[in-house]
């Protein structure tokens, strides 16, 4: 039967993975956006089961929040993408560092 | 009959508001507007001093002392602005107005034309109102103020010519020579007021016997008199303003200010009001016998050792300049054996003769269109006899020759230092002796060479040039002209320059006879001068004193007039006879006259270490301590050490996204990790 | 008849693997279309797992909100953008091994953190929705409209600013195209458009011929 | 009105630079005028103070008091004593002063510069009204602003590195004062004054509070040797803030000695007032020696204002030795007052040094020494005034100069004689620096052609040299009206120095 440790430790291994691959895509910002959305989700289902499994409405109304917030960061996000993209033609971010002291 | 404040007043603002009709509107009333205004202002104040002093004298009117009004008042501490009026200052108030007002009148030819003439009547007539102010005082702030007034006029006079730059140095030195005599001048007010715990001075002398057996602490062991740091606390003010040995130096330079002001201000009235000071604090100086000495020790240190400069020089007004120093150290040496009536006396009829003297010189100045040398002088009696006969008379009463003024006040003040036997009156005698022989030196070759022997100038003339090389613009011209050479022929000034030589002769002739008796031994000055009784030098010379032609008669078989005698004879034979001994006696006595020549390094020294000195100390200070200790290592230093530290950390922010998304990780990593360990 | 608690233990496991293996490939693939689309994939595996656990409105929304909406956005950019995807994978290898270390280390640590073996216990018991008598998304919904209604409300409010500000950023002034001007249309005078010139009836001989009314453009 | 006279003297300016700043720079001759009017309506209404205040009883007058932040029970508090009123009126008439020199000098932004000028008279009165700890200190901070703005906009070429040392200074020296607030605050529970006043605490609080203000209060004045920025900022600032600067902002410094220091560590600050008249005499002499090097006109007078505030501590600090060690309250009074007038008086003396200069600067755009000389010859009335002010500034009797030396040289003469020694020493190096800057400035041949082409002064200079000269003499023949105002005030001070609180 399923323990809440399934999901937690599924929970852990996205999350990691996420984080491996913020790492390793250095560069792309697609990408990396793509990564923090996967940790997201890593955290909604540790939300989702936890509110299972403790029998809390809480944690479901929580990824509800998340998936809105969410929705509205990667929209802009996006917008920002874009927007840097048409102006420097890279989405590198390595070349991404005007503010650089 | 009591005198009435408004006359007082009257006596003190006359010459002010001259001053500022004449300085704010100058342009407006023009030149006549200008010396009418304040001719008028020292006229009215002139004849009501007379009224004053007739009042004092012979009218019966008690001395006044009253405050005009609150200067502050804190706590039992008040100061105020008021007239103390008696028998000193209403004959102060005598000499400075009459003084002034003959010198208002010779400035009408002096400076006839001289762009700032409404600007110089304005500073003389604001010097008379400083000059009435320090006088007519009845306590310490507002002597102080006349004091400083007084500076800054004869500062602002002195570089009269701001275009000469030897002028302004001279007045810049004069102003801080003062301050440093003025520095501790403020610091003997600061001890009468924790002494006495007043600044009137009636209330100070009233409490000035309880200053007996007190003590101020210099340190944890020393204590010194109090009544002896007062009083040479205050004596420093008068070393400074009165030009004695060691602040003497800026006299000589003030004469770079224009003639009537060095007849006025640095003979007559401004340097004596020192001497006048410490006969005013008379009640405080008999207190103390050490005070006194220094006193003594320092004014006749002052009357032969500036003399003999004057024997060396060949500026005719540095000639009278120093006489003046040198004629000051006797008013001081009369002060430092008690006999302040002397000092004061002697302070009249100097007043006079000098006044004289600087006016006459100040007339040849004229004649010789402003060559001062009298090396390119000589036989200018024919040209001007008035002048010529004039300064005979303050010649012959500032050698003392019996019956002139001179003699009176300066033989008395002799008689007085050989009576007293004060520390240092031995040295007094042997300095003012020597002194009567000095001056007679200076002054004799002063007047044969103006006034007698060969001219030693020559008269070019040049109609075409006459006007554009006028007197005008005589401060400008002054380095282009050949030494010597004259455009035209020396004349005698005009009746504005030469009534006030006469009216300043009579006086000198003439004072002494007919007040000696009074003012020296008839206790003239009542309670103005305190004397104690064992000091009364005055009072031993007055036992014998029986009239003044038999004073006068006396005096021609004295040691003084002996040696006038033989430097009138010296001098006679070198400078009308055989001029070129001079110059053999020279190089004779080579070293001594360079020693006198240079002024004993005095001014070098000064302006080596006070001068150099300071601006040097002042430069360490900036450079060393300001903007390399504060600036360069506790503010730069400290902004440019977080500049450091910061330009290191900032490596850290590299701006790479991942380089913080590592750096959040591993922390996270790091965290998680020491729970672990903490936890098992 | 097989278990159904088995059943779900299968299903989790399956659907917990094309999770991790989706996982996996967004961030391994070299094309950004393909980890676009098996972060799609992601997405419905891990609904399917929600579904295990009786979240059924999450679970729904997750795949129409953010699948239908915000990961059809994240195809659109990368479609749209011309990227060079060469350039960008530089370092891929260089990092991996680094990227793989802390993920390892990380994963081990939370795992000894959480205490896996303690949860094990915990197992799901009843649904607190069917206990409530009511289906999720009314339990849900009853939470969310009473309790958190405040919040609700500041995250529509979060949801609206970003559209607004996604617009704004992207929204950009082309020059050189021609528009429609409505207010200025409406602002012009009739003496801005015609003005009447007079002139002489008859002309001149020599002078060129002139129109009889200058319009302005 | 008079209900809340206080509180319409600090506003109202600040409420006038709305107006002004609305005014644009299209409008420059607009926002002059206003400014003006109101720079006049506020003295005018500082005037009402004179009638208002009650010299005889001293003690904290024309009182408001309103909840401010009830959480912290920080109150809205304001009232004035004898101090204050003096310090406002200066703050008041300088103001008019400053507007009116910055008339045609300031080209740039002028509607700007009027309303910073407007907005840093309220908040200074502020500071001198204050009677709750954190307004004070709420007015104090804000202070810094509009001058940061002033020096920062129309500042010299170095106004960048000048603003940040001003400000990083002022800053960090009230920062301690801060936090000395706050320990207070946990103690007493409310930030009152006079509450604080009586407020006992150990001899070891008192000290580590007694540093706390003393560093923040010995920026501001400056005392050595945290005067550095003074000059600096001086150099850098347009006339109108120099003028300002030194003529209030200083004695904001010499103020919270008076309000902070004195009432409520009077243990700890007689302990260490052996400290402070070390660093004023410090100030009197070795910045005077430094002053007299100095080639920059406007850092020398920064410079002499440094040695000038040492005898504002001075005053203040000997007051402790006369009144604990001799018991001497009149002498520590007369020492009090003395710092008292010293303030008053170089906030006109200073003012007016810097207007002169200002003078000089918009004619020829330098400020170093050697490029002068002569001036007198083409500027007579100009002359005047610059040596009249010269004059004040070495302390010649007759002017407001002398007064508060005088008076402190007097007291600290009662207290150890060595004190009046070096105090005194200022006589000779103030006259020594002053003059010789008159020697090089004004006297002398025309230098170049520069001096050549200047123009004497016109109305508007004369205006404002004019009345700082007339104040000049007023108090320096005439100071007890300006000592009676502050007396009762002085007096309860010297009461509360005796008390002991350990």
């Amino acid at each position: 039967m399923i323990t809440l440790s399934h999901y937690i430790v599924l929970g852990a291994i996205l999350f990691c993975i996420s984080v491996a691959g913020l790492f390793i895509n250095r560069k792309n910002v697609i990408v990396l956006l793509m990564a923090i959305e996967l940790m997201l989700l890593a955290v909604n289902i540790n939300f989702v089961a936890f509110s299972r499994f403790n029998h809390d409405v809480a944690g479901q109304v929580f990824v509800f929040f998340i998936l809105t917030v969410a929705a509205a960061e990667s929209a802009i996000g996006l917008a920002i993408l874009v927007l840097l993209f048409r102006n420097r033609s890279t989405v590198n971010v390595a070349e991404i560092d005007s503010m650089k002291g | 009959m009591e005198l009435s404040s408004s006359i007082l007043l009257t006596i003190a603002l006359a010459p002010l508001v001259g001053c500022l009709l004449a300085g704010f509107l100058g342009k407006q009333i023009g030149r006549v507007g200008a010396h009418s205004v304040t001719i008028l202002g020292l006229l009215i104040s002139c004849g009501l001093s007379f009224y004053v002093l007739y009042q004092i004298t012979a009218g019966g009117a008690p001395v006044y002392n009253h405050n005009l009004y609150t200067w502050f008042e804190i706590g039992k501490y008040t100061a105020s602005v008021g007239f103390l009026i008696d028998r000193l200052t209403a004959m102060m108030m005598v000499v400075v107005t009459f003084v002034s007002l003959l010198v208002h009148v010779y400035t009408i030819g002096y400076m006839a034309d001289d762009d700032g003439y409404q600007r110089f009547f304005s500073y003389i007539s604001l010097f008379t109102f400083s000059m009435l102010m320090l006088v007519m005082s009845n306590n310490f702030v507002q002597l102080f103020f006349g004091w400083e007034a007084v500076g800054l006029v004869s500062y602002l006079l002195i570089g009269f010519w701001y275009k000469r730059p030897t002028a302004i140095f001279a007045n810049l030195k004069a102003f801080l020579v003062n301050r440093v005599g003025d520095f501790g001048f403020l610091l003997g007010i600061g001890a009468i007021l924790y002494f006495l715990g007043t600044l009137d001075y009636a209330t100070a002398f009233a409490a000035a016997p309880t200053l007996a057996g007190k003590t101020l602490a210099i340190t944890q062991n020393v204590h010194w008199d109090a009544a002896t740091v007062i009083c040479i606390l205050l004596f420093i003010g008068a070393m400074g303003k009165s030009a004695q040995v060691p602040l003497h130096v800026w006299l000589p330079d003030s004469m770079e200010g224009p003639t009537p002001i060095s007849a006025l201000i640095h003979a007559a009235t401004m340097v004596t009001a020192g001497i006048f000071m410490v006969a005013r604090m008379s009640p405080l100086y008999e207190l103390s016998e050490s005070a006194l000495s220094f006193v003594l020790v320092i004014g006749a240190t002052g009357a032969l050792f500036t003399g003999l400069i004057g024997i060396v020089q060949n500026d005719i007004k540095r000639v009278v300049a120093y006489s003046t120093l040198s004629q000051l150290g006797y008013m001081t040496v009369a002060l430092g054996v008690s006999a302040y009536a002397g000092a004061v006396f002697h302070l009249m009829t100097h007043a006079f003769f000098k006044a004289l003297l600087f006016l006459g010189a100040g007339s040849v100045i004229i004649a010789m269109h402003h060559e001062q040398d009298m090396r390119y002088m000589g036989g200018l009696r024919k040209y001007m006899p008035i002048t010529w006969i004039t300064m005979w008379v303050g010649s012959l009463a500032l050698c003392g020759v019996p019956f002139f003024s001179g003699f009176y006040s300066k033989d008395s003040i002799i008689d007085a230092v050989h009576e007293s036997h004060r520390w240092g009156s031995g040295y007094a005698y042997f300095c003012v002796v020597v002194g009567a022989f000095v001056t007679a030196t200076y002054t004799f070759r002063q007047m044969y060479m103006t006034f007698h022997g060969k001219e030693r100038f020559k008269v070019v003339e040049h109609h075409g040039h006459h006007d554009a090389h006028g007197h005008d613009d005589h401060h400008d011209d002054h380095g282009h002209h050949e030494p010597g050479v004259l455009h035209h022929a020396p004349k005698e000034s005009p009746w504005v320059v030469t009534l006030p030589l006469i009216l300043l002769a009579i006086p000198s002739l003439l004072v002494g006879f007919f007040t000696v008796q009074p003012m020296l031994f008839g206790n003239w000055f009542g309670g103005a001068v305190h004397v104690s009784e064992a000091n009364n030098v005055l009072g031993e010379i007055g036992k014998e004193f029986d009239g003044s032609l038999a004073m006068a008669l006396h005096g021609f078989a004295q040691l003084p007039f002996i040696l006038v005698l033989v430097a009138f004879l010296i001098t006679t034979y070198i400078y009308l006879f055989n001029p070129s001994v001079a110059d053999k006696i020279k190089t004779a006595l080579k070293p001594i006259w360079v020693i006198l020549d240079r002024k004993y390094w005095v001014d070098n020294i000064y302006f080596a270490v006070f001068a150099r000195g300071g601006v040097a100390l002042g430069r360490m200070f900036w450079k060393g301590g300001d903007a390399a200790v504060i600036d360069g290592v506790l503010i730069d230093g400290s902004a440019s050490t977080i500049q450091r530290i910061a330009s290191g950390v900032r490596r850290l922010q590299s701006g790479y996204l991942y380089h913080y998304a590592f750096a959040m990780i591993l922390g996270l990593i790091l965290l998680m990790g020491g729970y672990l360990l903490v936890r098992q | 008849m097989i278990d159904p608690q088995v059943f779900q233990l299968v299903c989790f496991y399956a659907f917990a693997a094309v999770t991790v293996l989706a996982a996996l490939s967004v961030v391994t693939l070299r094309n950004s279309v393909h980890a676009v689309l098996a972060l799609v994939l992601t997405f419905f595996s891990t609904a399917c797992l929600w579904l295990l656990a009786e979240a059924e409105f999450l679970a729904i929304a997750l795949i129409v909100v953010y699948v239908g909406a915000v990961m059809v956005l994240f195809l659109f950019v990368v479609m749209m953008l011309d990227i060079d995807q060469e350039q960008l994978r530089e370092g891929f290898m260089k990092y991996l091994p680094v990227g793989l270390i802390v993920a390892v280390v990380m994963l081990v640590e939370m795992l000894c953190l959480i205490g896996v073996r303690a949860m094990n216990a915990q197992t799901m018991g009843q649904n607190p929705a069917t206990a409530a008598g009511v289906s999720n998304t009314a339990w849900l919904g009853q939470a969310l409209y009473t309790q958190y209604l405040l919040p609700f409300e500041v995250a529509a409010l979060i949801l609206t600013v970003g559209v607004v500000a996604a617009v704004a950023l992207t929204l950009r002034q082309r020059t050189g195209v021609r528009h429609q001007q409505a207010s200025e249309q409406v602002a012009v005078n009739a003496r801005d458009r015609v003005r009447i010139v007079k002139m002489a009836a008859e002309r001149p001989a020599d002078s060129q011929p002139a129109p009889a009314q200058e319009t302005k453009p | 009105m008079f209900n809340h006279l206080l509180s319409l003297l600090i506003w109202l300016p600040v409420a006038g630079a709305v107006p002004v700043l609305l005014a644009g720079s299209d409008r420059p001759n607009l926002a002059r005028w206003l400014s003006l009017l109101v720079a006049i309506l506020t003295f005018a209404v500082s005037l009402f103070l004179i009638p208002q205040y009650n010299g005889d009883t001293g003690g904290m007058q024309l009182a408001e008091s309103h909840v401010w932040i009830a959480a912290l029970n920080v109150h809205y508090a304001l009232a004035v004593d004898g101090i204050s009123v003096a310090l406002i009126l200066l703050t008041t008439f300088v103001g008019i002063l400053v507007i009116i020199g910055a008339w045609e000098v300031i080209q740039d932004k002028p509607h700007q510069y009027m309303a910073a000028m407007l907005v840093l008279e309220g908040l200074m009165i502020g500071v001198f009204c204050a009677t709750d700890a954190l307004l004070f200190y709420v007015f104090f901070e804000a202070m810094l602003i509009p001058m940061f703005i002033l020096i920062g906009i129309w500042g010299g070429p170095r106004r960048v590195y000048a603003t940040l040392k001003f400000f990083i200074y002022t800053f960090m020296g009230s920062i301690f004062m801060l936090i000395g607030l706050i320990y207070l605050y946990l103690k007493a529970g409310t930030f009152d004054l006079h509450t604080l006043a009586t407020l006992p605490l150990t001899l070891q609080e008192q000290s580590w509070l007694f540093f706390a203000f003393l560093i923040a209060f010995a920026v501001k004045v400056p005392m050595v040797p945290v005067h550095t920025w003074l000059p600096d900022a001086h150099v850098e600032a347009p006339t109108g803030g120099s003028v300002v600067l030194a003529a209030v902002m200083l004695k904001i410094g010499g103020y919270g000695f008076l309000r902070f220091s004195l009432p409520i560590v009077p243990d700890a600050s007689a302990h260490f007032a052996w400290l402070v008249i070390l660093l004023s005499l410090i100030a009197v002499v070795y910045i005077g020696y430094v002053a007299l090097v100095q080639e920059d006109m406007k850092k020398l007078v920064a410079y002499s204002s440094v040695a000038h505030m040492g005898f504002v501590t001075l005053g203040i600090f000997i007051a402790f030795m006369l009144v604990r060690e001799q018991g001497n309250t009149d002498a520590a009074r007369l020492g009090m007052q003395g710092a008292m007038v010293q303030m008053i008086s170089h906030g006109f003396v200073s003012g007016a040094m810097f207007s002169c200069i200002g003078v000089l600067y918009d004619r020829m755009h330098t400020r170093l020494i050697k490029d002068y000389g002569g001036v007198i010859n083409v500027m007579p009335w100009f002359g005047f005034f610059y040596v009249l002010f010269a004059m004040a500034n070495c302390g010649l009797p007759g002017t407001s100069g002398f007064v508060g030396e005088f008076m402190v040289i007097l007291a600290s003469f009662s207290a150890n004689p060595w004190i009046a020694l070096f105090a005194a020493f200022t006589l000779i190096i103030g006259a020594a620096y002053t003059l010789w800057l008159v020697k090089r400035v004004l006297w002398g041949e025309v230098t170049n052609s520069h001096v050549a082409e200047m123009k004497d002064i016109n109305g508007r200079e004369t205006l404002v040299l004019g009345a700082f000269a007339a104040l000049v003499l007023i108090i320096g023949v005439w100071p007890e009206p300006l000592t009676h105002l502050m007396d009762s005030s002085v007096t309860q001070l010297v009461q509360l120095l005796a008390i002991h609180k350990v």
